[in-house]
């Protein structure tokens, strides 16, 4: 089976949706002739032409609202903002359109788009281009969170977020595009949107993290750890979460976002809601800090370390 | 080395019925006796929703509501241009818009009583729910253009907006993005000389609005709104060349809000009495109804025949919204995503 | 002492800070010569003028980011944004600038802003007038975010406010601009950001709400329940939260912003860390629930109700 | 009763030297010889930093950095006819635009290392650090020209951005709030034709982005960006203006980005050799030199001096940058908020 990297994974997927169904279109800033600043969209501009691969002027809020009115006549757009720092000026039409349509319209109208964009830091990049606000969306109803952690996942979340009746925000770490490649295989398989994955089965500690966070966890989780992929940042898998925490009564959860109103936020507090009988520790959170994400010579300050995890980790088994 | 003209411009106006209901034959549309009566009918229409709406919301029967008094000749005229396979996305004061369109009146008074029933667009229209956001609509309008070109639908895609939507910076995005993939589409702004409490002047230095187009490579062109011909002849021009692959055109519909901006607005706070009374004069309706006069189209009879018609028509909507059955609080939930999330389905469990 | 509404209260504090310090400018739509569509800057233009109160066109962002321009060249701009479900297209120019200056700038530059703004429902009003989307602005880190309950403190919060070095979100619930009035002392009193108020003390159950869910926490507690004011939403006053659950072990929050997400998760969550020996019972939130914000006719469905919460504060107390 | 003619515009370009040397004497702005020597070594001390950031980037020194190569006139030909007094904000790419200001070229570097410290601005400085979201330093000098006009202070406002830059939203709601308050401020676009692998064709269907001021009711030209003294004597002029109360001003650059958008970029994938072969020949600092040979303002003798003086100051700043004490990673709660918060006292611990 091919191994590719998390730029191919997510290609292949555009590549095969967009050959599966001729209503599924590209657009974006620089994502036709240059392929992409990340070269996601390589070769795809040769393959599908100018009307389906559609390098836009400078405007991240037409871009989602031109998206918008495809899907609303028929189409599949996938809209791509070029870093996560660049969807704020799109919000407005991801917050008072793309996630109320089909409310607004009682069902006659729904708004199947997806907008991908570069997520999180790790990279050492310029200002706004390592933003991690993925609990902005979670909190705006109307809309699907998604954020893959391997390149084949990452294909298979992305297929089933292009078929998906609503509104899905598609997180690609930009720390993961080329970290590594995994077996990849061709043509179509899908990843339930809705699901979390439970990587490593444990009895101690249940960790939960998605995007590159996970891979943190991994290097710092021990054996009886079970680790838990979201994936699905909104609606997440609640089921999952407390099926785990029943069995091991300790939570961490990691995030690369600042600590308050973080989704990490919600994940303790669903459980302390809901779980709080089986609890025998405080319920921690791993966090970027309450600060404003910093420039390249103070990021590895900022984002969780493995060493923060594992003392988490530690702290929660004392009890 | 030189300092040389490199490009230059001009703005027109077009004026065909003037308030004394004369008009410029050179420039007339080819429309029919029944078209220009089915077109008064409209106006007579429009404004009588607009009276019922204004008093029901006295009554407390539904909720804020922006009246479209003055302004019916640049929406039924403009939408009257229209084929049932262009795509329409409104602003949130195109009532006469929707009614010529043929949208059902009881929904229109369904969703301003606070119900999200009335905007499941019937499946036979191609229109948009009303937009609340302030040019929000635009790029909507243009995604579908962008789409209806991709599939090589020969129709045209026309979006309402305000003096006030051409401050938003969606305005610029998507006039931009039409200009640039040179989409079938027309701008339509009904520049009314007021955004709530601030005036044109005050919304935009530039003399015109339609000289806005020139700034992303199409042309605009001023109309007076208030004379349903000019509107009609301009849109229907813009809309041919649309779907003709000539590209987008903007059109300025220069009328005025007679009204308050909604039911929730004072406009005696911030406007004088004597720009409303020299409105007064330029009546879309009236100016109609004195050329159909002299051409013989209009009677007495006939106006009351057509004023008790649209009565019947809109009271018979009003007892078909009020006897409607209550909206299922279930239905928040299920119009949120395609399917319900697990902890929707928690949730409905309160109600 | 003169009773005032909430309109009236905001309304004397702008005018006295504009009377202290000549740098206080307010600008909007419809602010000027209409005095606001809620009246909250009525008679600021006669007595003020045009420079200092500044009808804007029809632009969110331009109205955000020029009171960026002017705070940096020494002026404390009061900027209204007519609904807070017109925020959104403003969000690029406070997330991306107003948060962030202080830290791009080392220091050098602050954006001491006010952006005030009428937020939540319970006034059938039309769509996106309603929205209560304050977890959004608490989760960006540089911003501050208040929301005032009463007339007396919103004069107080929003003196403060103006005088804050820091850009503040100043949330004023349209419920309440009519709803009552209470004393409100004319000349200078401010009331610190970033402090709770105990409303009412109790020993059984910890109830947290702000803006216009105060007023229905009151009306749904009993005696026992001991009732927190929030008041300042971020950063939060985690010590008062604390200590008046040390001493209940029980807590319920109520907002009218959707659950997932929502201010309630950072509350619930943060308590779960470090108050988690102290809880005899799950940590409840009550609040609007996650869908769509409806038009009207819903609205009373969606909002929570007098009823849910009771219900809620009932059942933390069977434990 | 008509379609007449209601408004005309026309965009003028500017040229004043040529790529010969030549200049139009009749248009040449007063600029005594050291002002024209000043320039010249402005010209090549921004052309030396800009090759040693290139460097250091490779090495590892530095992070991604936008080259300015090929846009120096338009940098410094601009900067140059501002005064101490007058406000700046400017894109990501205005780093010859920061050494004309007589910014510390060891902060350039420091921030282009990916420290804040490199953007604590000089007291002594009315400049504002660069700005990476595309357009959204528009609205800020908008506000700041707000204040100063308010302040009765009489200065200029000056913002840069690029041709791409002319389509977000926060362009158009800019110009639109500096023509409606008739603002003391300037607007100069480098169009360099290219944002990122987007043309200026595929940018905006404009044939000039000059034109775009007429939009908002006030002028725009287009000028010779390669051309220091067309570019000086626009932004003169401009400035003085809006100093006088005359309002903004549009001014269009045209030039080109001779490098790669950023060094992580790669242009081959996108662009025609031949065009970057045609822009050679148009380089601002050559034809600056052939005019000054033939003045006799220029030698090789000098040419060498100015050289090595660059190379010198630039070298002491990067070994300034380099021997600076570590960012103490407090900093980053330290600059969040005016004071710590509860939370952040809590989460320094960890550090
Ligand atoms: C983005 C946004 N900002 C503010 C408002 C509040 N608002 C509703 S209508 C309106 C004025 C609109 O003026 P105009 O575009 O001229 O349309 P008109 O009301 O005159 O039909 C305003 C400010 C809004 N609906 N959307
Ligand atoms: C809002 C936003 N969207 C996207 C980007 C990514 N980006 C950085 S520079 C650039 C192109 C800018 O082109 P132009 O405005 O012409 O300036 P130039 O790079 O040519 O100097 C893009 C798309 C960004 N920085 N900000
Ligand atoms: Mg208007
Ligand atoms: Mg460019």
């Amino acid at each position: 089976m091919p191994k590719f990297n998390m730029v191919q994974a997510i290609n292949l997927a555009l590549k095969e949706e967009m050959q599966r169904d001729k209503n599924v279109v590209v657009l974006g800033e620089d994502v036709g002739v240059d392929g992409g600043v990340f070269r996601v969209t390589e070769g795809l501009l040769e393959q599908f032409g100018p009307e389906r691969i559609i390098d836009t002027p400078l405007s991240e809020s037409v871009i989602v609202g031109s998206a918008i009115g495809m899907a609303v006549y028929g189409l599949r757009p996938v809209a791509e903002i070029q870093f996560m720092g660049f969807i704020y000026p799109a919000i407005d039409q991801i917050f008072s359109h793309a996630a109320r349509i089909r409310a607004r319209s009682h069902g006659r109208y729904s708004c199947p788009i997806v907008v991908r964009t570069p997520y999180g830091g790790g990279v050492k990049a310029l200002e706004l281009h390592s933003e991690s606000t993925e609990a902005l969306f979670c909190h705006m109803q109307g809309i699907k969170v998604v954020a893959p952690s391997t390149p084949y996942f990452a294909k298979g979340l992305l297929i089933s977020s292009i078929r998906d009746p609503d509104p899905v925000i598609f997180l690609e770490a930009t720390r993961l595009y080329r970290l590594f490649r995994e077996d990849v295989p061709e043509g179509e398989y899908t990843i339930p949107l809705g699901k979390a994955r439970i990587v490593q089965e444990g009895s101690e500690v249940t960790v939960i993290a998605w995007g590159s966070m996970l891979h943190r966890v991994l290097q710092a989780a021990g054996p009886d750890a079970e680790i838990i992929d979201l994936m699905t940042l909104n609606p997440f898998d609640e089921e999952t979460i407390y099926q785990s925490v029943k069995k091991t009564g300790r939570v961490v959860i990691v995030h690369e976002a600042p600590k308050t109103c973080g989704l990490g936020a919600e994940i303790s507090a669903s459980i302390a809601e809901e779980m709080i009988l089986y609890l025998k520790a405080p319920i921690m959170r791993v966090t970027a800090y309450d600060a404003v994400v910093p420039l390249p010579k103070l990021e590895d300050y900022y984002i969780p370390s493995v060493d923060r995890i594992k003392k988490a980790i530690e702290e929660v088994k004392k009890y | 080395m030189s300092i040389r003209p490199i490009e230059s411009f001009t703005i027109s106006r077009l004026d065909i019925l003037d308030e004394k209901g004369n008009i410029d034959d050179s420039l007339m549309p080819p429309l029919s006796d029944s078209d220009i009566k089915k077109i008064y009918e409209l106006l007579v229409l429009s404004r009588t929703f607009d009276h019922t709406a204004l008093s029901l919301q006295r009554e407390g029967r539904i909720g804020t509501f922006p009246s479209i008094s003055g302004q019916e000749a640049s929406q039924i005229g403009s939408a009257f241009a229209l084929e049932k396979s262009d795509w329409v996305f409104p602003s949130f004061r195109e009532m006469g818009v929707y009614i010529t369109l043929g949208y059902p009146i009881h929904m229109l008074f369904l969703y301003w009583a606070g119900d999200e029933r009335g905007f499941r667009v019937p499946d036979d229209l191609n229109t948009f729910p009303l937009c609340v956001p302030v040019g929000t609509q635009i790029p909507h309008a243009v995604g579908t253009a962008t789409a209806a070109k991709f599939r090589g639908d020969k129709i045209a895609v026309v979006t309402y907006f305000g003096d006030g939507g051409t401050s938003e910076g969606d305005f610029h995005e998507g006039f931009n993005f039409a200009g640039v993939f040179r989409l079938p589409i027309v701008f339509i702004c009904q520049n009314n000389q007021w955004a709530i409490s601030v005036s044109r002047e005050k919304q935009t230095a530039s003399k015109t609005l339609a000289q806005k187009a020139f700034a992303y490579g199409f042309e605009g062109i001023q109309v007076d709104g208030n004379d349903v011909f000019s509107v009609y002849k301009a849109t229907k021009e813009a809309v041919e060349k649309a779907r003709g692959g000539g590209g987008p055109t903007f059109i300025e519909c220069f009328t005025y809000r007679m009204s308050d901006h909604t039911t929730a607005d004072d406009a005696t706070r911030y406007r004088p009495k004597e720009e409303i009374e020299l409105w007064k004069e330029r009546d879309p309706l009236l100016r109609l109804r004195i050329f159909m006069e002299k051409k013989g189209l209009w009677s007495e009879q006939y106006a009351r025949e057509v004023e008790e018609k649209s009565k019947k028509v809109v009271d018979e909507a009003v007892r078909k919204t009020e006897t409607r059955e209550p909206l299922d609080p279930k239905d928040m939930f299920t119009y949120t995503y395609g399917t319900l999330t697990s902890r929707q389905i928690k949730e409905m469990k309160d109600l």
